[in-house]
């Protein structure tokens, strides 16, 4: 429990969750929540490094602040991005999204 | 209170159980945010594996970014998607059943990921740094943001106001586009 | 015998002779063409003066005591120097009147035969390219120079082979004729490189003075042979000989310029130029003397069954040269170069005669002709006959002194086995030759002439006026003249030919003389019995023994074996074979490279799919792998 | 020499301004397209004929020198300057250059255009000859290339297309092993300069030289239809019209052994001893194998193209026996089977131009029906016989003499392809001309006087060389020695 292993290896697991649903899923809003997860992972690392390692507790909750935003903004720019895309082509299954085919 | 309780339950037992909770609720909460193919289930999920994480960064020390943390995924986030899905989704359209060698494939590629960065957390020499400073409280933080991180701290913002502005017209001028493209 | 430089008189005629035939063949190649009478004056005058020049130089040269040569650089590089000059020694002269005279002859000769073919003017432009070369070749320094205008004499002879070449026959036969030297030419330009290569010198002096010395036999063996080789197919001889034999559909006069002087005699002066030469290689010389009798007693008795005036004389000539070679093989220099001068006289005129019945009766079986009254063309019958008698050795013509040359040559050999097949083929010459002459003389029946029928190849006939028969007719007497005259001037030609040093007397064999005469008197007696007695069934014994006379009429099967090698191998194997595998082997592999590349773009076309998330697969794996890749090495 | 007028440097600019002047006229003027065209074509051959005359033979090396450095920190330079190897060149580019202008007289397609490509064309193609830079002689290379595309692919006949394609797939995977050569050089001789001169002079260390001339030996290889990288040749020339198979034949093909001639062998001296046994037995596979497979051809140019490949590889079979007399050979050689196979195709043009035909089985009797074209085939195949006194005699005299010197064996396989060559000649020229008149084509025109002039200067050129050889080779043999010397 209080071992810098334990948050790591939990943070990773999480990562690599998300990672699979970010690969996995054709739901363009399933990939984004799987996005999400991954970078609750990486927050979650800097939060055990801060807690374990770090020589100013404050910085490592400044990142993970920032991740907050990011992932804030990510989401917002990400769901227009999705509304546009399903006005377009009536779907959010990412397969059918294949203009990029030459 | 607390000695009455200490001698039946031990603290420990409590913190153990309430890590274990909260570690298995972000797992099950990643997990149902990922597996099911019903998208509410997954909006579900996330907010479970939210207060999950919450959970653990109060382990961690830091009960304001727990708080932060569940204002932010949960209120805001999950809110916004739960709104895209009511936007976009019908609930009664069926995405056809997964592909499986993608699935395979998807998981492989994870295990890979997996295996990859375990041998970088188990193989790097984790050394604590020589002092370490005790100031948790949010005032510390807040001072840091007009301090040191500033220039941080405006990029951020400027960052989350172009991405709304830039939400706000993809989300209008795509969609509204395509209606004065066909209206014309 | 060093050799002098030339005065200008020597140096002037030397090159008229060698220039004007060439500026008339420009000329009327060129210019005149479309003047028939001015390009055959052209030609006429072009022609005529080298004979004059020719006879000027002999005359002012009988006693000569060194060569005179004048040699100019023609092209240097690498090693190899080539001459362009003249070389003017007894042999040389003596040829040189040959050919200027019979070429001369042929073309007054042939404004008769030729008159009225629309090609007249070309024909006379070809002639005089004949002249040039073979005058050049006749005179040339070096052995380069020399194997230039023998194959400028190969195209020359192409050309005029294959003059009527709408005939598919004269056309193949002209093709033939070149390919087949050509194949010959080989060895003899392989054997010039030999020489260049270990002597560095090709000067024909320098060859016949140094060679000898300056060589290892086994090298001196193998060029002569090499350049035998050139030899071989220039003079139709065995192997080579069945070119000479078709090459009889160009047109007659070129067939007597063909037989007589230029072509094929070019091969027999070869090896008298170079005589010193393939002394100093007694295994060369054997290898002459082989294939001289191999390819006479083929020839002969390829003779003795043909029906074609022409081919008949065809064959004699190759069986002619081959004896001439049979006399140079056997040391006989003044034989060889002797019999060739006398041929030269009596076998153009052969020629000339038959040429003049052709001409009139347009067949060449000489039993139609014969049937047609050929013996009441008095003049052609009369020289024919002359020429016939001194081909088969008929004292006193000059074929017989020449003949009796060779003989003794071959006398002086250690094997008698040499004297006795040269004694058989001068039986199998009388023979054949006066199988002909009965059967012109005595024919069975008379018909009325046939109707002029077409004639291909044979021009328009309006010229038949006493005019054109004269025209025809005079050479033949200028040349019977030779034929008789020839005979005399044996030891006079033979002292010239030694530069005027007395030769050793060889031994006389008077009993050799009395076989030959014997053996001739067989050969044409039994033509008398088969042919030319009063009911003659006029068929030679070789009709009642059909086997032998299927393989001599079919020439010993050996255009047979040159058509099989040429469609089953060169044609059949290796030409197929090779565009087969261009087709499939070479541009197939380049083709299914290309379709390959085509393939393999389509192939990675499929990657380009527009699913973003496979894009992704790659991107984390291979962040994953380079990330293990930098941890673990 | 750096002084006085720039003649090197007009032969270059007078087709490229020609080019430019065509390109600026308005549309349908054909008429002056063709002027122009022949203007400059015009100024060319005179300006080459003098620089023939003018070379002063005595003093050999490189003459009529223009050298101005261009991109200094590159080390690329301006550089044109002719010798005894390259001035025969420029003779030969710029007669077939003018002939092919006149025989394309009566084009009728899209003329403008036509006459833009082939005046590009020849650009490059004296700027690889006259440059002595490699750079600039690498993009003078492509810059001859590029056009054979569009020009056959619009103007060409039988199988257009595919050969158009194939030839420039071919050409360019040459010069793709060209480029890495000339980069590889470049930065093998540590002088960081393009100069050819310079670097030939400074030397390459020798597995510089072994690795660089393989390089160029292929990438100009291909160009020289060096067996087995022949095929495009064939192929090009059927599907090429006739001024284009002209030059293509005659003078792109010369650009390969060229290449390999003033590149390959001027920089690795060293290299062409270790692989000049290869090089030599593929020239003689080359010329058998090309006679070979002409004789089993119907098409006359197909005929003529394997022809070429037969007498391509005498040109390399001469390079390859490093010596004087086989490094002149070729050269000569290469001069004499140009203006041979620019006559060669230029009277097929005008048989496949009246007759509308080039399978030999259809046609027959030609000389009948038109004695004047008749009787240019019949020289050209003549002079491809290798029969004396015609231009490519002297050059296959040498390339056989060195060839047997450096290599017997090949060297007798060498002349027995002559025999084959003569059959495969001779047959064509009996199955074409001679025989009875194709009634079909009674009625088919013979050359006019006008048309004969461009034929009779280039019969007139093999009979001129094949008479006094010495007008070209007492110049070659000027540019060959010192090279000869590079290899001792």
């Amino acid at each position: 429990m209080n071992s810098l292993h334990t948050y790591l290896f939990i943070a990773l697991v999480l990562f690599c969750i998300g990672l699979f649903g970010l690969l996995k899923r054709r739901s363009l809003i399933g990939m984004l929540i799987s996005v999400e997860l991954m970078l609750n992972g990486a927050g979650l690392n800097f939060m055990a490094f801060n807690r374990f390692l770090a020589p100013d507790p404050a910085v490592g909750q400044v990142a993970v602040l920032f991740i907050m935003g990011i992932a804030a903004a990510e989401a917002a720019i990400a769901l227009s991005l999705i509304l546009a895309l399903f006005r377009k082509i009536r779907s959010v299954n990412v397969e059918q999204a294949r203009q990029l085919k030459g | 209170m607390t000695p009455v309780m200490g001698e039946y339950i031990r603290p420990e037992a409590v913190a153990w159980a309430a890590f274990i909770l909260v570690t298995a609720l972000t797992f099950v909460g990643a997990l149902i945010a990922v597996l099911p193919r019903n998208i509410i289930y997954n909006v579900f999920g996330l907010a479970t594996c939210i207060l999950g994480v919450a959970g653990l960064f109060i382990f961690l020390g830091s009960e304001f970014l727990a708080m932060m943390e569940i204002l932010i995924y949960i209120g805001a986030i999950s809110i916004a998607i739960v709104f895209a899905i009511m936007l976009s989704q019908p609930m009664h359209v069926q995405i056809p059943p997964a592909w499986r060698p993608k699935l395979y494939l998807s998981f492989a590629v994870s295990a890979v990921v997996f295996v990859a960065f375990s041998i970088i957390v188990l193989r790097t020499p984790w050394e604590v740094a020589l002092e370490r400073g005790q100031d948790w409280t949010v005032r510390r933080l807040g001072e840091l943001f007009l301090t040191r991180y500033e220039l941080l701290f405006e990029l951020i913002s400027l960052a989350l106001l172009v991405a709304i502005i830039g939400a706000i017209i993809t989300a209008a001028a795509l969609g509204g586009g395509r209606k004065s493209e066909g209206g014309s | 015998m060093d050799p002098v430089a030339p005065n200008g008189n020597e140096l002037l005629l030397a090159l008229l002779a060698m220039g004007l035939p060439l500026l008339s063949f420009f000329l009327v190649f060129f210019v005149t063409r479309p003047w028939v009478n001015l390009s055959c004056a052209v030609s006429l005058v072009c022609s005529g003066l080298p004979l004059s020049a020719a006879v000027w130089l002999l005359a002012g040269h009988w006693r000569m005591e060194a060569p005179i040569l004048w040699q100019l650089t023609w092209m240097e590089g690498g090693g190899a120097l080539v001459t362009f000059g003249f070389l003017l020694d007894p042999l040389s002269l003596l040829m040189l009147v040959i050919v200027t005279a019979v070429s001369f002859l042929v073309q007054v000769y042939s404004l008769g035969y030729m008159a009225g073919d629309p090609g007249k003017a070309k024909y006379y432009a070809f002639l005089s390219l004949f002249a040039w070369s073979m005058i050049s070749l006749v005179l040339a320094s070096g052995l380069m120079q020399l194997y230039i205008f023998w194959e400028l004499v190969g195209l020359s002879s192409y050309l005029l082979i294959g003059f009527w070449h709408h005939k598919f026959s004269a056309s193949q036969a002209g093709k033939k004729a070149f390919v087949m030297t050509r194949l010959g030419d080989l060895g003899f330009f392989l054997g010039i490189i030999v020489l260049l290569l270990n002597l560095g010198d090709l000067s024909i002096l320098g060859l016949n003075q140094q060679a000898a010395a300056r060589l290892t036999p086994g090298l001196l063996t193998a060029s002569a042979l090499l350049i035998f080789c050139g030899v071989v197919g220039k003079s139709a001889q065995f192997p080579l000989l069945t070119w000479l034999p078709d090459a009889m559909e160009g047109p007659t006069p070129v067939s007597a310029l063909l037989h007589s002087a230029t072509m094929v005699a070019a091969g027999v002066y070869l090896v008298s130029r170079l005589f010193p030469f393939y002394q100093g290689s007694p295994q060369a010389l054997g290898w002459v003397l082989v294939i001289g009798t191999v390819t006479m007693l083929l020839s002969s008795t390829m003779a003795m069954v043909a029906e074609d005036i022409k081919q008949v004389w065809a064959y004699s000539t190759v069986s002619q040269l081959g004896f001439m070679l049979m006399g140079l093989g056997a040391g006989g220099y003044f034989a060889g170069v002797y019999h060739l001068a006398t041929h030269a006289a009596f076998k153009a005129l052969l020629f000339l005669c038959s040429g003049v019945f052709i001409h009139q009766y347009a067949t060449n079986d000489f039993f139609a002709m014969a049937r047609a009254g050929a013996r009441g063309l008095k003049v052609p019958m009369l020289t024919l006959t002359l020429a016939g008698a001194a081909l088969s050795g008929v004292w006193p013509l000059a074929g017989f002194f020449s003949k009796e040359t060779v003989l003794a040559a071959l006398a002086e050999l250690p094997n008698p086995a040499w004297l006795w097949l040269g004694i058989l083929g001068a039986g199998l010459t009388a023979y054949y030759t006066f199988r002909l002459l009965f059967v012109m003389w005595r024919p069975r029946r008379l018909e009325p002439p046939p109707e002029h029928g077409e004639r291909a190849g044979h021009g328009a006939h309006e010229g038949h006026g006493a005019a054109v028969y004269w025209v025809m007719a005079a050479p033949l007497l200028v040349l019977a003249a030779l034929t008789v005259l020839l005979g005399a001037a044996g030891p006079a030609l033979q002292s010239f030919l030694a530069w005027g040093r007395p030769l050793p007397a060889g031994a006389h064999h008077t009993w050799l003389v009395w076989a030959s005469v014997l053996v001739v008197a067989t050969g044409a007696g039994l033509a008398w019995l088969e042919f030319g007695r009063a009911g003659a069934a006029q068929q030679g014994f070789l009709s009642r023994m059909p086997g032998l006379w299927n393989l001599f009429a079919n020439r010993w099967y050996l255009d047979w074996l040159y058509r099989w090698l040429l469609d089953h191998v060169v044609y059949g194997l290796f030409s197929r074979l090779f565009t087969l595998n261009d087709r499939r082997v070479v541009d197939g592999g380049i083709d299914g490279f290309c379709r390959a590349t085509l393939g393999a773009g389509w192939l990675f076309s499929l990657l380009q799919s527009g699913l973003l998330q496979y894009n992704l697969f790659t991107m984390v794996l291979v962040m994953a792998l380079v990330g293990l890749y930098f941890l673990l090495v | 020499m750096n002084a006085g007028f720039p003649y090197l440097s007009a032969i270059l600019l007078a087709p490229a301004l020609g080019m430019l002047v065509i390109l600026l006229l308005p549309h349908g003027n054909q008429r002056a397209v063709r002027w122009v065209s022949l203007v400059s074509a015009v100024i060319c051959l005179a300006l080459s004929v003098y620089l023939y005359a003018a070379y002063d033979r005595a003093a050999a090396g490189l003459q009529f020198v223009e050298r101005a450095s261009w991109v200094p920190s590159l080390g690329i330079f301006y550089y044109l300057a002719v010798d005894g190897i390259n001035l025969p060149m420029v003779l030969l580019t710029s007669i077939v250059f003018f002939t092919g202008v006149w025989t394309m007289w009566d084009l009728q397609h899209r003329v403008k255009e036509f006459f833009a490509l082939m005046l590009l064309m020849v650009v490059g193609v004296y700027g690889v000859f006259l440059s002595l830079d490699l750079f600039f002689l690498f993009v003078w290379y492509d810059v001859s290339l590029f056009p054979m595309y569009p020009l056959i692919a619009i103007w060409g006949s039988t199988r257009k297309e595919y050969g158009a394609l194939k030839l420039t797939l071919y050409l360019l995977a040459g010069s793709a092993l060209v480029l890495p050569g000339i980069l590889y050089v470049y930065f093998q001789s540590g002088l960081f300069t393009f100069d050819l001169v310079q670097i030939a002079q400074a030397g390459l260390p020798v597995e510089a030289q072994y690795l660089g001339f393989f390089l160029f030996l292929f990438g100009f290889g291909v160009l020289a239809g060096l067996w087995p990288f022949h095929t495009w040749s064939p192929v090009g020339h059927v599907a090429a019209p006739t001024a284009v198979s002209m030059i293509h034949a005659g003078v792109l093909m010369k650009l390969g052994a060229y290449g390999v001639l003033r590149v390959g062998m001027f920089l690795c001296p060293q290299g062409l001893g270790d692989w000049s046994p290869l090089f030599a037995l593929l020239a003689t596979v080359g010329i058998v194998y090309g006679a070979f497979v002409g004789l089993a051809q119907t098409d006359l140019k197909y005929v003529i193209g394997y022809s070429s490949v037969s007498h391509m590889g005498l040109v390399s079979l001469g390079l390859a026996t490093m010596s004087q007399g086989g490094l002149s050979g070729a050269v000569f050689q290469m001069f004499a089977h140009g203006i041979m196979t620019a006559l060669f195709f230029s009277s097929v043009g005008h048989i496949y131009d009246r007759t509308h035909t080039k399978l030999i089985p259809e046609l027959g009797g030609m000389a009948k029906v038109m004695p004047r074209a008749s009787f240019f085939f019949i020289l050209a195949a003549l002079a491809g016989i290798g029969v004396p006194c015609l231009a490519s005699f002297w050059a296959e005299l040498l390339v056989f003499i060195a060839g047997y010197r450096a290599y017997p064996v090949l060297g007798v396989c060498a002349v027995l392809g002559l025999v084959v060559s003569a059959l495969f000649m001779l047959r064509v020229v009996q199955k074409t001309f001679y025989g009875v008149k194709n009634e079909r084509f009674a009625q088919a025109g013979d050359m006019t006087m006008v048309m004969i002039v461009p034929r009779a200067l280039l019969a007139g050129t093999i009979l001129l060389f094949g008479l006094l050889p010495r007008l070209a080779l007492d110049l070659i043999n000027t540019g060959v020695a010192p090279l000869v010397g590079m290899f001792k």
